[in-house]
């Protein structure tokens, strides 16, 4: 191993220079409580007195007895899948419609970002309006529902907000992806004889295949962590029926002020979502031409 | 281009400047006082005694810093981080879990003090501050269940006055319940009832029941515990109440001023309700109806000052003003709050009017619903109350899927 | 023929439809909004009728509300952590794009790697953490967790990427020291990726509610979002107050959204485009 | 002005098998203008950035007016240079490109003005100096990009490929200005290229890279006529030199080079130094320029004939190049444009006897 120049040493010293402050706020925010979360997950640790005991596993065996961080997990994952393939599908959906020449494509394609943009405080208490009892939703359709108070469909009426919120971001994810699809392949496939919507599935969707890969990554994420709508639009309720992993942390957490036994329950939901992404890579991940 | 740099560093350098000067918390000379607020005229009506209080003593700096939201939590969360106020509002029912934690500032010592009379207070209030002898927060105001009759459905029914027990509580609501249009649904009721915990427990608490015993244990499984709860869903199943959901309805006590209801338990905060949305309703109140025993229960709030606290003197000020004669009797005056001092509502003459005389009455036999469970166990609750009410279990099926959950250790 | 015109009605049918579904929701907002009365559930069709309308609940938001006060919050931490970020995400970004230092390939994957880390595991120890440092309810407290984002080191880096090599080192040759060639050539040179990390940041910011919400505890340290998030639980049944407070919480990303749209799309394209 | 030295210079990247420049010695005469040519990847830009100090040096010594200067970071080895893609900075103006470097050297104000304004003299472009880069063909562009490293006068002027992205017009006009700008100046310049007519028309001097090895450093017409080895007489000329493998063979105290399709007797001021090949197999080669037509005088002492079949014509207007085939080698033959030969027509030619080159195929040098 030869010395470093001069110069080698200068960018050495350079480049951490210009990285020092970054890397440290990183450091502070975001690998240090990584660590410490784990730390923190072995104790009982209250956060109004201030006291800890070592206490092992016990969180983590707490929390498999819980049935009620069963329910979230469940909740979690139902969610998850519910909202992930419905949001990617019509991303991609959208995404295609704006791709085609129409008048005013601009105007339609800001009229499906901007639930991508409006804080989630709004789009929730949008929808608690939306779908009250005497709400919009319930007068256009004729129905008596009180979504949000109802087990049965307050989980629904959140999913649809999530849906509804990410699916013009997404939009714009396919839109880059669906723009870097040479014409001439559409012009090919129209000389072939193919109808639009043959287009849209035998050219388009495996076209824009890393982009899917990527919403669906993106989605999952987004998915198992969510946390704002709940909080503002059922807080967990009604009968746990929304309490999703990220809210049950936070209740633990910030409600209860059982710091260790919420750290567990964050530990258990990255795992959670580390392996559901070990699976999207295993399985769906394009392969790199 | 120079410009565009030489701006850019300019932004730059301002906003590290201002991100970390203009980051000191709290003014640490001012006595910070904080309570929830609840809506504007209560911030407004507190604001103006403080404002008698700083005439009377200038010497003391405060400053009132209402906490929106989540309150419980937001002061459990200050008290944690050593940001809590000076003094602060302490619920009744959360006073249990604050005291065990012993982050409160003892106020016997303070209250000692013969000018103060802490014996005026009523006993069953003082009581929901107190773990032992030792007292951690000064009374401010109460609120116990009443009943609240319609007089003119009672008048049509032919009833002469509310019901004095159960029995006759089953009997009077059978009878205003009725189906005016024929559809076979009842358009009113005789009574709405709310799948709540605690005012099933203000029938508990009559049937000589607990939640959570003396020794800790809990009592739901108990048989005066149970029968209350099954008398209480009973009425409910066999259709001489209902629940304000059924009436699509928020509270009952939306039921009672739409008229749909004949009878509700409610508290202080129906009357201005009934002033000025539902001025029609011929109403008036009653002390609940007797189980084995007198009892209701009764929400109430203190001042408390934190372990903490470097203002403590300052802060004693504050409350002893505000709970003092004077200062009670200016939040009495000006608004629904019912004095914890015998002796504020005897001068008031608060005894002579009809409505607030049951109030003060049923605080002589009420009592905080308090348990020393972890906060979780009321999310629990709700929980099995759910259950009776939306899944058709048995109440007993319920309490003792409650009392799995609540032995299982998660909430210990 | 006819084929191809019901195939074109067909089509702006259900662009029609889709955009009702995305932007009807703020239409019916703006409508209670500006309600007279505070009964606006039920027949949808009264609140469309010009004399039940009032602009007094925008009136009463300012008024009546600390809405001064939450956004001036707002306002002041999204505008120090968009500069901040901006900066400091360029400072980076050009580093993993331009210098070779050992351990620049392992460090940048260990960035990137920890995006899929959820938000909520770091919730707690950064609550222990600003707690020691006596920051809880501070806008210290608020603002330092996120002056950077490693998904903006990521679009600032595969955006220096782009930027070809000889004009560093031209810069070189002339005598640029490395933050020179970074604060006189990089940065005048990424307006575009620039402004959509900065919009990026902006949005992002500005939105925020788990931190705030968890941190911030008495109102005067209260950003918007958090603010009316409270304001629900407290005027439940004054719609309009309330749909006129979410409505002006979305007014400032709306107008950045609209007039620099542009920007906008690429940042997200750059961030999706390649992983 | 300055001499450049390089000693032994070594380029090793790290994690590479090969060094990319094992061992470089070359000497940059002041006020001379050096072209490095050879085809991509042969290390010539890795050279001139090693000069330049954009690239580390892993070991030699480089020296500029007998400094050592391998630990000097570029801007203090006063050297500019001038990028294959202009490598202008698009948020500044002309002037601005240009007075860049001065004000990172603190020239005063009135300095800076008078270099600026007397490069946009030199380089005629004056009415440019408040454009930016981007509202600028690519002529103008490399104009501004000449004259950032006019302005900084200095020691050496390094040039990256700098004509490749102009089209073939401009490039040929900008090859004539840089070679008049040298001349005006009088600085000592190194040029990097990998077109070899380039290389020709603008060195004083040119060196020929190949896998980092320098095959030969000389002037232009040195190159030419006396290539060191198969590599450079390959690569200088165009169209390139013709190759045909064979075998001496003695015969008649003469020695003769013999494949399947030519047969001729090597002149004897060539024999001596070949004598010791014979029986060995050798590489013969011949510039397209020097085989003739033995139809019409020549004046030139030609080979016994051969004959070749035409396989194309390709008329160029000046000239027309012929291609045929030796033992499935495709070789090309300048004859003048008025000539009329057919594809598919038969001819007898004869190799000038004086431009005949011989290589040994193993060691791939000029024996001959």
């Amino acid at each position: 191993m030869p010395q470093p120049s001069t110069r080698q040493r200068d960018m050495i010293t350079i480049a951490w220079l210009f990285l020092g402050f970054p890397l440290l706020l990183i450091g502070l925010f975001v690998f240090f409580p990584i660590g410490y979360s784990l730390f923190i997950s072995f104790f009982d640790w209250n956060l109004v007195t201030n006291q800890r005991t070592f206490i092992g596993l016990a969180n983590y065996t707490r929390l498999f007895s819980d049935s009620l961080f069963w329910k979230s997990t469940g909740n979690t994952i139902l969610y998850t899948i519910g909202v992930v393939p419905i949001q990617t599908f019509l991303a991609l959906f959208l995404a295609f419609v704006m791709n085609q020449k129409i008048r005013g494509r601009s105007f339609f394609r800001a009229a499906f970002y901007i639930p991508a943009i409006t804080s989630s405080v709004v789009t929730s208490t949008l929808f608690i309006a939306l779908f009250s009892k005497q709400g919009l939703i319930n007068q256009l359709f004729g129905l008596e529902n009180d979504w949000l108070t109802n087990p049965n469909t307050a989980m629904l009426t959140i999913m649809a907000n999530n849906i509804w919120t990410t699916s013009g971001y997404f939009m714009v994810s396919f839109l880059a992806g669906l723009q870097s699809i040479p014409n001439s392949l559409y012009e090919a496939a129209r000389i072939d004889g193919a109808s639009t919507w043959q287009q849209f599935w035998k050219i388009t969707v495996p076209m824009v295949r890393p982009v899917t890969y990527f919403v669906l990554v993106l989605g999952l994420i987004g998915c198992f962590q969510v946390f704002d709508q709940i909080f503002i639009m059922s807080a967990g309720g009604p009968v746990n029926s929304t309490t999703t992993l990220s809210y049950y942390v936070y209740v633990n957490g910030f409600k209860y002020f059982k710091l260790g036994y919420a750290a567990a329950a964050a530990i258990v939901l990255a795992v959670l979502i580390f392996s559901a992404n070990q699976v999207q890579n295993r399985y769906f991940k394009p392969e790199v031409d | 281009m120079s410009k565009l740099t030489t701006c850019w560093r300019y932004v730059l350098v301002l906003s590290i400047v201002f991100t970390f000067s203009g980051c000191q918390s709290t003014d640490t000379k001012l006595t910070r006082l904080s309570g929830w607020s609840s809506n504007p005229v209560e911030e407004k009506l507190v604001a103006g005694v403080l404002a008698d209080f700083h005439r009377e003593k200038p010497a003391v700096n405060f400053k009132y810093e209402p906490i929106p939201g989540n309150y419980t939590e937001k002061i459990q969360l200050m008290l944690g981080t050593h940001t809590a106020p000076d003094v602060f509002y302490l619920r009744g029912e959360t006073a249990p879990s604050y005291m065990r934690f012993n982050v409160l500032e003892p106020l016997n010592q303070y209250a000692a003090d013969t000018t103060f009379r802490i014996d005026d207070f009523y006993p069953a209030l003082l009581k929901s501050f107190q773990k032992g002898d030792t007292l951690y927060g000064v009374p401010k105001d109460f609120n116990p269940y009443v009943l609240f009759y319609n007089k003119a459905m009672f008048g049509e029914a032919g009833l002469t006055h509310p019901p004095q027990n159960w029995k006759e509580l089953e009997a009077f609501s059978r009878r205003m319940t009725k189906d005016t249009n024929g559809d076979g649904k009842p358009d009113q009721y005789g009574l709405v009832l709310e799948p709540t915990i605690e005012m099933i427990m203000a029938f508990v608490y009559q049937n000589g029941g607990d939640f959570q015993k003396e020794d800790g244990t809990l009592g739901i499984l108990d048989k005066n515990f149970l029968d209350a709860l099954e008398y209480y869903v009973r009425l409910y199943r066999t259709g001489a109440a209902t629940i304000p959901s059924d009436l699509s309805a928020k509270w009952n006590g939306e039921c009672f001023g739409t008229k749909k209801c004949a009878m509700v338990i409610s508290s202080g905060w129906l009357i201005p309700e009934l002033r000025t949305n539902y001025n029609d309703v011929d109403w008036g109140v009653a002390e609940l109806p007797v189980g084995r025993q007198k009892a209701t229960i009764v929400f109430t709030n203190a001042y408390a000052m934190p372990k903490e606290s470097i203002h403590k003197k300052d802060g004693w000020q504050i409350i002893d003003y505000l709970t003092s004669q004077d200062g009670l009797k200016s939040v009495v005056k000006q608004g629904l709050a019912l004095p914890p001092r015998r002796s504020v509502a005897q001068n008031l003459g608060l005894y002579n009017d009809p409505v607030k005389r049951v109030f003060l009455q049923s605080a002589e036999f009420a009592r905080t619903f308090q348990t020393t469970l972890p906060e979780r166990w009321y999310e629990e609750a709700s929980v099995a109350l759910q259950m009776i009410y939306f899944d058709n279990k048995t109440p007993r099926e319920a309490m003792e899927a409650l009392n799995r959950q609540i032995e299982s250790g998660i909430l210990q | 023929m006819k084929r191809l015109q019901f195939q074109k009605f067909i089509f702006y049918a259900v662009l029609l439809l889709m955009t009702t579904v995305y932007i009807g929701p703020f239409i019916y907002q703006f409508f209670i909004s500006i309600s007279q009365s505070k009964d606006v559930f039920g027949d949808p069709v009264k609140l469309l009728q010009p004399p039940n309308w009032t602009f007094q609940n925008y009136a009463n938001v300012w008024v009546d509300l600390p809405f001064k006060q939450w956004l001036f919050n707002s306002l002041f931490i999204t505008l120090v952590q968009t500069i901040m970020n901006v900066f400091f995400s360029a400072l980076a970004g050009f580093v993993f794009a331009r210098l070779t230092f050992p351990g620049r390939k392992f460090l940048f994957g260990l960035l990137i790697s920890s995006l899929t880390v959820p938000v909520i595991i770091l919730l707690v120890p950064k609550f222990i953490f600003m707690n020691n440092l006596r920051l809880v309810n501070t806008y210290a407290g608020l603002i330092l967790p996120n002056l950077i984002t490693i998904t903006n080191i990521f679009l600032m880096k595969q955006f220096f990427e782009t930027i070809p090599k000889d004009l560093e080192e031209a810069a070189l040759i002339d005598g640029c020291s490395y933050f020179r060639i970074f604060w006189q050539i990089f940065l005048p040179v990424s307006t575009p990726a620039l402004a959509a990390v900065a919009i990026y940041t902006f949005q992002g910011s500005w939105n925020e509610f788990l931190w705030p919400v968890t941190l911030a505890i008495t109102s005067d340290k209260f950003t918007l979002p958090v603010g009316v998030g409270f304001l629900k639980n407290q005027f439940q049944s004054d719609w309009p107050l309330l749909m006129a407070g979410t409505l002006l919480i979305t007014l400032p990303t709306l107008c950045i959204f609209l007039v620099f749209q542009r920007y906008f799309v690429q940042g997200v394209a750059a961030s999706g485009g390649k992983e | 002005m300055a001499t450049v030295e390089i000693r032994n210079l070594v380029k090793q990247y790290p994690g590479a098998a090969k060094a990319a420049i094992p061992n470089a010695n070359l000497t940059i005469d002041d006020q001379s203008f050096v072209v490095l040519v050879g085809p991509s990847g042969c290390g010539k830009s890795t050279l001139l950035r090693m000069i330049a100090g954009l690239e580390e040096i892993s070991g030699g010594e480089l020296l500029i007016d007998g400094q050592r200067m391998n630990d000097l970071s570029p801007k203090d080895r006063d050297i500019a240079m001038v990028f294959q893609n202009y490598a202008l900075y698009p948020h500044m103006s002309v002037y601005e490109n240009m007075a860049f470097g001065l004000k990172l050297r603190k020239f005063s104000k009135a300095e800076i003005d008078n270099r600026v304004r007397a490069a946009a003299d030199i380089l005629d472009m004056k009415e440019l100096l408040d454009r930016k880069p981007k509202a600028m063909s690519g002529g103008q562009r490399q104009r501004v990009a000449i004259g950032r490293a006019i302005v900084r006068e200095p020691k050496v002027f390094l040039f990256d490929e700098p004509l490749s992205n102009l089209d073939a017009k401009l490039r040929v006009q900008m090859r004539v200005e840089i070679k008049r700008l040298h001349q005006r100046l009088k600085a000592t310049m190194v040029y990097v290229t990998h077109d070899q007519v380039e290389a020709m028309t603008m060195g004083d001097k040119i060196v020929v890279l190949k896998a980092g090895v320098i095959q030969q450093a000389d002037s232009p017409m040195n190159l030419y006529n006396n290539p060191a080895n198969l590599f450079v007489a390959g690569f200088i000329g165009s169209p390139s030199m013709n190759f045909g493998r064979g075998t001496l063979v003695a015969q008649d105290k003469t020695l003769r080079f013999v494949n399947s399709a030519l047969d001729f007797q090597i002149p004897a001021s060539l024999a001596d130094t070949l004598v010791g090949q014979v029986g060995k197999e050798i590489i013969f080669g011949f510039r397209p320029e020097s085989i003739y037509d033995i139809c019409f005088p020549s004046g030139k002492t030609l080979t016994e004939p051969q004959r070749i079949t035409i396989d194309v014509t390709e008329p160029i207007g000046s000239e027309t190049f012929l291609y045929f085939s030796l033992q499935d080698q495709v070789c090309c033959m300048r004859t003048l444009s008025d000539s009329q030969y057919q594809p598919n027509q038969t001819i007898d030619v004869g190799f000038d006897t004086e431009r005949l080159y011989f290589f040994d195929p193993q060691t791939e040098q000029r024996i001959g």
